[in-house]
């Protein structure tokens, strides 16, 4: 038992930290104070436990391993954003820590049960929390929670259905199955097409624009950094369950695919969040070409280095994005015109984040992309890193426009003085992700191992 | 005879998915998605009878109990909707778009 | 041989001209620009004494050709700058020297009162510098860099009153034409380099000889010598590239005077002279020398007898004289050319000298032949010393142009054939169009007889004094005939090589002698010539009106002489080609189609972003059912492998 | 912290200085510019004294990836990083009067931080890492402080440049991994990967490497940027651009693309070497065309550059040595006449041809300077356009790749040569001898000031040095060329 308790001592203390939040509830006026203090100390803590664990594989359900340890780290660390700005409301840092631990148990998964277990444990309050986070626009809120739930509540269905397939021929539910048959397959492939939904893949990604813009900004922060990372995850660990060579063909060209049509509709987009929710599509696309170049060379450990890499760098910088956002109540393009000119400080960090989202060199962004096509390029899918360089290219078009239209145009007549002060947890933290994304490009120079 | 059990799960799956896909009430679709879930616990009980595996059997009742919290989060979401006077029609929610 | 070995008087040559332009340029305009002129015409003195010095020293056989250093180079190859004083080089040195500075007398006070007066001094004196380099440099590359400024300070000054249009045109016209002359040089510089990797001209005469004399010569040897002649072509205006010369007399006078009859355009004869044994070593190629000259000769001689303007007569006489110098060439007598080259310098300078003076009676840059006439009286100096220039030009027997031609003449008639014939019509047509123009302007009614109010004035000294010793000059030359003589002969032969390794000298091809009064030619060309002087007599005293009624009896004869023939035509329809096609490839080709592709694949790229975000219409059972489908087609997918 | 490090670091130093210290930012830019120039001196004493030969290396600390912090320097690097603080501090200059924010020197800092980064790269990564970054700083200084349609000319600069330059790095990482698969080592470091047999994939990396390069030299087809930035770009901009960032292309094509693939290199190029030449007449014939004075000269730069590669193509050590001495040449020349069109437009606002006329006579002095600076554009001998194209065309003369048997390049290059004057005497003739338009903006123009002509002096100085005595800059940059010679 105390094994089973090491081994899964971040999920215990996120699993105190949702009771005490429902504790909360009960009190007769619960003060935000508590609430917004329990956010933050809840995923601290985990990070802290994450220090104790030592990897173990308990049969049949746990198998925590070096880079289920490492996901944890990154998942964590993406979350923090949203704690430090919670509105402290207990349901809402309820509905955030139940999440962030389904995340959890998604990392620890041993079997394809475990992983199914995460995956809806995580999803669940999901869809409550884009549904109830956020001050303005209840009833787009909404919506996107329905379409949310509905496309996640299917997407399960279809994991699971995949899952009786696949245990109806091979009568396992862990890995170890080896070869597949016909029915085999067609269950994996089900059980893809439910990662790939979490991802944002093309096909099943028509929730993601949606819930994105609708949902208050840091809970999208919160969705593309941490859930893309688990969903990534969730994807890795598939396949290392039930290794099918249809993986090692099929992701390469559809990441490329998916980051080529998240950058070309993202170029069209006047709404800042419906952009921003496309370019995250769009390096949806890349991590699921990272994935497969790592399924193309056989598990390579580095081929899984590059893909945190490049979930590291993104937390860091798409947090960054929707928290400048969040700080700056920005809706569309046109409100964006000549925003240099009136908040320097927020459009120069804005500017940085933009250039590390391009991929543009001294910034992280670039070395996640370079190390994304160095593992493509090694598993020797040349035309699938050929079409996501594409799609970088036209990525640039919308990211430098976001750029020009800060800086080269003039603000708009009529437009109120910005006063700095407002929101000033949100400035604070996009600046500190806009010096991490940039710091983050030094990378191999100052030997930051990822 | 396990020819039969494999058919009515597919059959089921089939219903549920059509539910969803096309009905445009979103009550029906629930329920929809409710027969996908369990057409796939119905393969697995056959599943778990043939290779004698009570591991399936704890998984079908995970699987159960899933089901049940997402049917609550919803039924939740959906009355939501309800009050918030839009209807059950699915067809009303697109103000999202483009 | 080593630099302190060289005589002050050839680092004087350079100096002199350099310090007085960089003097004249930050000392004397910025304070007083009216005395630009004295330091320039002080450096024109000293040049003028450091090359009769240098005439003398090489005359005792003290010529000399030195490397002084590595201007640019790699490894083994190189390009040296260096100095070269032979035969031919001084001879020339001195003529231009002399008429130089004369001329830059004339300048001082004719170009007074202009205000850009110290920015013309000073390119001129550029020009002379340049001239000076060109006449020294031992081999090609530094020949090719006095080349190209030569033509640059003549693009200044034809354009020197740049507010006139023509000008503009003309000035334009005269760089590109030599521009492209220049193509051919630089060609022929780069072919040299590749056959014989080295640019100096003695070495490569040994190079070139060793190579012909062992019979394997290099495969680009005809290719260098052709783009050679195509050079000198451009510069001095020979048949394919003459065309810009004409309208060069926009420039004043005493840059059509230095650079357009005495100078820079022998520099291309000058170029035939210094490569003439890369030439006389390609078989063909001394002939088409002879034939371009003496076609150039004709046809621009038979022109200058038809112009109006009196500057454009003595431009196409100076074709013609250079054709004449061509055809010397061609014929195989290089001092016979150079001394001809020399001549000429004097008449013809005189001559637009005083054509510039007759201008400046009526107070304008050039003169028409319409509004001149019976001005003997009302110029009395400048009528002697056009007369006595002309029957220079027209080689009548004492006076000096007599002994170059009729060595010219005599040379075509022992070549005979069509070169005789060419030497005949050459006498007779200098003669008529020379005459016509004595005639016309001092000579026959005055203008008030024809209707126009015209009171000339004789011009001040400042104007006649360089005149006058011009056409003393041009009189008296005919005695220099033996001192260019042993100038040329010296010169090619007994060359101590101040390079190691090639101390022996060498005799090079071509005669070296002038013959004397041959009785037979001097027969035949007083006789021609004597000819064309009556025909010009008839046609202008006798029967006055002729020279406007031919005109207006047939205008469409008189449309082919000023097109040269179509000449002139030709050539512009070329340029529009060219300016044309630079326009389909600038703005169509580049900007419209290219351009307009490649911002297009940007606009393709949005298309297709608008198609799929007007497909997302947002409706939940739309997106379900794209899910489905997504999922069926990776269950294909799997299936299928 | 070491001299070659230094040399890139001060410039960055200087451009946090600037953007510190406000109103005062021009003071600090010109400290750090005079910094920059005599660090870069100091670098080059050694090299001159032994004549070019020396090569100074730097670093090597190794960190992750195969990625090692390594710089190395040799004549050519070191002449263009002097040619880079030389321009910047002209440009400092040239800008003094200008009232512009402190984000202005900054980015001029920037740049020269990053392009000197370029030139001193020995490791690959870092060699990306720099020529990507120079891409900011430009992109600001087109975008905020360029004329009219400044913000579409800095976009399609950032994307065109962007685009070449991500198929070179698939390009590199191809080389990289096989470097790995041959020797099992992961290195970025250039020396340890030239050499490395790249198989059947060679063509493709070569066509990857030159089209990273070719942008930003530019040869023809990729060249569309070219006269956009360069028009919309500020003068003191337009210096840089032209003066230092085309260079980075011909490097890149000498230092990385050359030794990484010689096999395909020397299989491909009779067909680059004709694309040089095409490069040089089309120039040639674009800058016929135009009515914009400052589109001109962006176009005259292409037929430069185009000389550029034949003497890089030629192969042969003239050749290589006149291209190194022409970057340094068009730097100066085009850097002169951007900074005239410049002084123009800050006086009038206006580019035209026709916008002008008969100037000669209201400004004498820039007349004067910008005759000089044509004439050596067009390449007068005396002057130092007309080394280095006499050197890259000798080269090519002498070169071993016959086209057909023939030095064909050396004969389009003298036709490059001769429409030179074709479309620069015109211009200098519309601007300054033709008469008045009626709607021209002549009136406006004034002469130039004492600090202007200054500048102009010292670059038509050096014009003429370069022209009269080039052997010591050849001496200087040829030895780091031998590699290249066939």
């Amino acid at each position: 038992m105390t094994g089973l308790a090491i081994a899964l001592a971040p999920q215990a203390v996120l699993a105190a930290g949702v009771f005490g939040a429902l504790g909360l509830g009960l009190m007769a006026r619960p003060s935000p104070m508590w609430a917004r203090a329990l956010a933050v100390l809840a995923p601290l803590a985990a990070l802290a436990a994450l220090r104790l664990v030592v990897p173990a594989y308990l049969p049949p359900l746990v198998d925590v391993d070096f880079k289920g340890l490492a996901w944890q780290l990154v998942i964590y660390a993406g979350a923090l954003p949203l704690a430090i700005c919670s509105s402290g409301d207990d349901v809402e840092t309820a509905l955030f820590l139940g999440a962030t631990l389904g995340m959890g148990l998604l990392c620890a998964a041993g079997n394809l049960v475990m992983l199914f277990v995460g995956l809806e444990f995580m999803s669940l309050p999901a869809y409550l929390l884009v549904a109830r986070a956020g001050a303005q626009g209840r009833s787009r809120r909404l919506e996107a929670a329905v379409k949310y739930f509905f496309a996640g509540a299917m997407a399960g269905a279809l994991f699971l259905f995949g899952l009786a397939l696949y245990y109806g021929e091979t009568g396992r539910l862990g890995p170890g199955a080896g070869a597949l048959g016909g029915l085999g397959r067609a269950g994996v492939s089900l059980m893809a097409a439910a990662a790939l939904f979490k991802i944002g893949a093309v096909p099943l990604h028509w929730w993601l624009p949606d819930v994105y813009e609708a949902a208050s900004p840091e809970v999208s922060g919160f969705l593309s950094t941490s859930m893309k990372a688990a969903a990534v995850l969730f994807l890795v660990r598939l396949v290392q369950i039930a290794p099918d060579p249809m993986f090692a063909v099929v992701l390469p060209w559809l990441g490329a695919a998916t980051a080529l049509y998240g950058a070309a509709l993202a170029l069209r987009q006047k709404g800042l969040r419906r952009l921003l929710a496309y370019s995250s599509l769009s390096h949806a696309g890349l991590l699921v070409l990272g994935v497969g170049a790592w399924a193309r060379l056989g598990g390579d450990p580095d081929a899984l280095r590059a893909i945190l890499f490049y979930l590291a760098a993104y937390a860091l910088m798409s947090n960054g994005a929707f928290l400048f956002v969040a700080a700056t109540g920005v809706q569309t393009r046109d409100d964006l015109k000549g925003w240099a000119a009136r908040s320097g400080g927020t459009a120069a960090a804005f500017a940085a984040l933009l250039f590390a989202l391009g991929g543009i060199p001294p910034t992280g962004g670039f070395m996640a992309k370079l190390l994304v096509f160095w593992q493509s390029l090694r598993a020797g899918l040349v035309w699938p890193a050929a079409l996501a360089a594409l799609a970088s290219i036209v990525s640039l078009g919308y990211y430098l426009g976001l750029v020009r239209d800060m800086y080269f145009e003039v603000p708009a007549a009529n437009c109120a003085p910005i006063d700095a002060s407002a929101r000033a947890r949100e400035r604070i933290l996009v600046l500190a992700c806009a010096v991490g994304a940039v710091v983050l490009g030094l990378a191999p120079l100052l030997r930051i191992r990822p | 005879m396990s020819g039969a059990v494999w058919a009515t799960s597919g059959a089921l799956f089939a219903v549920g998915l059509a539910t969803v896909v096309l009905r445009r009430q979103m009550l029906a679709m629930l329920l929809g998605v409710e027969l996908m879930v369990a057409a796939a616990d119905l393969a697995l009980v056959r599943g778990a009878c043939r290779f004698m595996d009570p591991e399936a059997l704890a998984a079908v009742a995970v699987v159960l109990a899933v089901a049940a919290a997402e049917a609550v989060v919803g039924l939740s979401l959906i009355l939501r909707v309800l009050r918030s006077g839009r209807g059950l029609d699915a067809g009303e929610l697109s103000e999202l778009r483009g | 041989m080593n630099a302190a070995q060289v005589p002050w008087a050839a680092w004087l040559l350079f100096l002199a001209p350099v310090s007085a332009i960089l003097i004249g340029m930050f000392v004397v305009r910025p304070l007083k620009p009216e005395w630009t002129h004295l330091p320039i015409l002080a450096s024109c003195a000293v040049v003028t004494v450091c090359a009769l010095l240098l005439l003398q020293r090489v005359l005792m056989g003290g010529s000399f050709d030195l490397n002084f250093y590595r201007w640019a180079g790699v490894g083994s190859w190189g390009v040296d700058f260096g100095l070269r004083i032979d035969g031919p080089g001084v001879a020339v040195l001195s003529m231009v020297a002399v008429v130089g500075s004369l001329i830059h007398l004339y300048a001082a006070s004719y170009m007074e009162g202009d205000p850009g007066f110290s920015r013309f001094m000073l390119v001129f004196h550029l020009f002379f510098l340049a001239m000076i380099g060109l006449l020294t440099a031992n081999n090609y590359v530094q020949l090719y860099l006095f080349w190209e400024l030569v033509g640059a300070a003549s693009y200044l000054l034809i354009g020197f009153w740049y507010h006139k249009e023509s000008a503009r045109k003309a000035a334009l016209k005269a760089f590109l034409t030599n521009r492209v002359g220049d193509f051919g040089f630089l060609l022929a510089i780069l072919l040299i380099i590749d056959s014989f990797k080295i640019t100096h001209f003695h070495l490569l005469y040994f190079l070139v000889a060793r190579a012909t004399a062992a019979g394997h010569a290099p495969q680009f040897l005809p290719a260098i010598g052709l783009l050679l002649i195509w050079a000198a072509c451009a510069k001095s205006a020979q048949f394919p590239l003459y065309f810009w010369l004409p309208d060069a007399m926009e420039g004043p006078t005493p840059t059509s005077a230095l650079m357009h009859a005495a100078t820079m355009v022998t520099a291309g004869v000058f170029l035939l002279v210094r490569s003439w044994p890369l030439i006389a070593a390609v078989p063909g190629l001394p002939d088409l020398v002879a034939g371009i000259g003496a076609f150039t000769a004709v046809s621009s001689a038979i022109v200058a007898g038809t112009r109006k303007d009196l500057k454009r007569i003595l431009a196409y006489s100076t074709v013609s004289h250079l054709g004449l110098m061509m055809l010397a060439l061609g014929l195989g007598r290089v001092s016979v050319a150079i001394f001809h080259l020399i001549v000429h310098g004097f008449f013809k300078a005189a001559l637009f000298l005083c054509a510039g003076n007759v201008g400046h009676a009526i107070h304008q840059p050039t003169a028409n032949v319409d509004e001149v006439g019976g001005w003997r009286k009302a110029l009395p100096w400048t009528y002697v010393f056009f007369v006595a220039a002309s029957l220079s030009l027209a080689g009548i027997f004492p006076f000096g142009g007599f002994f170059s031609k009729d060595a010219i003449v005599d040379a075509a008639m022992e070549r005979g054939g069509l070169f005789a014939l060419s030497g005949l019509l050459i006498s007779a047509g200098s003669a008529f169009y020379i005459f016509r123009m004595l005639f016309l302007t001092f000579h026959g009614e005055r203008p008030e007889q024809k209707g126009l109010s015209a009171h000339p004035h004789e011009s001040g000294s400042g104007l006649l004094a360089p005149v006058g010793l011009l056409a003393l000059g041009a009189v008296v030359i005919g005695a220099a005939r033996p001192v260019v003589e042993t100038l040329v002969a010296g010169g090619w032969t007994a060359l101590p090589v101040g390079i190691p390794g090639y101390a022996q000298t060498m005799n090079l091809p071509g005669s070296t002698e002038i013959p004397g009064v041959a009785l037979k030619a001097l027969l035949i060309g007083m006789g021609m010539a004597a000819l064309g002087a009556a025909a010009a007599y008839a046609l202008t005293m006798v029967d006055a009106g002729w020279d406007w009624r031919w005109r207006k009896s047939s205008p469409a004869l008189e449309r082919v002489f000023d097109s040269d023939f179509g000449w002139k035509t030709l050539v512009d329809w070329f340029a529009r080609g060219v300016s044309s096609l630079a326009d389909f490839v600038g703005r169509v080709l580049d900007k419209k189609w290219w351009d307009g592709a490649i911002e297009g694949s940007g606009r393709v790229v949005q298309a297709a972003g608008s198609l799929f975000s007007d497909a997302a219409r947002g409706r939940l059972n739309e997106a379900l059912w794209w899910m489905a489908a997504g999922a069926a087609l990776l269950l294909a997918l799997g299936a299928a492998r | 912290m070491s001299l070659l490090t230094s040399l890139w670091a001060v410039p960055a130093l200087g451009a946090a200085a600037c953007a510190l210290s406000g109103r005062a930012a021009r003071w600090t830019a010109l400290v750090f510019s005079l910094a920059a120039l005599g660090l870069s001196m100091a670098a080059l004493r050694p090299i001159l004294v032994s004549h070019g030969a020396g090569l100074l290396v730097e670093g090597g600390a190794s960190g992750l990836f195969g990625i090692s912090y390594s710089l190395s320097a040799d004549g050519l690097s070191l002449a263009l990083v002097a040619l880079t603080a030389f321009l910047n501090l002209i440009c400092a200059f040239a800008s003094w009067e200008l009232e512009v924010p402190a984000g202005y020197w900054a980015a001029f800092q920037a740049l020269a931080a990053a392009v000197n980064g370029v030139f001193l790269a020995r490791d690959l990564f870092l060699f990306y890492v720099f020529w990507e970054a120079s891409l900011i700083p430009m992109f600001f200084i087109i975008g905020l402080w360029g004329s009219d349609n400044r913000r579409k000319a800095a976009l399609k600069f950032f994307l065109f440049t962007f685009t070449g330059s991500i198929f070179m790095l698939l390009a590199l990482l191809a080389v990289v991994i096989a470097h790995q698969r041959a020797t099992g080592v992961w290195t970025w470091s250039l020396p340890e990967l030239t050499g490395t047999d790249l198989g059947a994939g060679a063509p493709w990396i070569l066509l990857a490497l030159m089209a990273g390069f070719g942008v930003k030299v530019p040869m023809v087809p990729l060249h569309t940027w070219l006269p956009d930035a360069h028009t919309e770009a500020p003068a003191a901009g337009s210096v840089m651009l032209a003066g230092v960032m085309l260079k980075m292309g011909v490097y890149g094509i000498i230092r990385v693309a050359l030794p990484l693939v010689p096999g395909a290199a020397a299989a491909w190029m009779p067909i680059l070497a004709l694309l040089a030449g095409v490069n040089a007449v089309y120039g040639a014939l674009c800058a016929m065309a135009q009515t914009d004075l400052k589109r001109l000269i962006a176009y005259s730069s292409i037929a430069h550059l185009g000389f550029c590669l034949i003497g890089v193509f030629s192969g042969t050590a003239q050749g290589l040595a006149g291209a190194a001495l022409l970057m340094i040449n068009h730097g100066v020349t085009t850097g002169a006449l951007f900074l005239l069109v410049g002084f123009l437009y800050e006086r009038a606002h206006r580019r035209g041809l026709s916008d002008f006329g008969a100037l000669a006579t209201r400004a004498p002095r820039m007349a004067f300077f910008f005759g000089f600076s044509i004439l050596a554009s067009i390449g007068l001998p005396g002057l130092n356009g007309f080394v280095g194209e006499f050197m890259c065309l000798s080269g090519a003369a002498q070169s071993p790749i016959l086209f057909g048997g023939l030095p064909f390049y050396a004969l389009i290059g003298a036709i490059g040569v001769t429409l030179a004057a074709a479309y620069a005497l015109p211009a200098f003739q519309s601007v300054f001898w033709a008469a008045e338009g009626p709607n021209s903006v002549s009136p406006k123009v004034f002469d130039l000031g004492g600090r202007e002509s200054a500048i102009l002096w010292t670059l038509c100085a050096l014009m003429l040095w370069i022209g009269l005595a080039p052997q010591p800059w050849l001496a200087t940059l040829a030895p780091s060329l031998q590699g290249l010679v066939r």
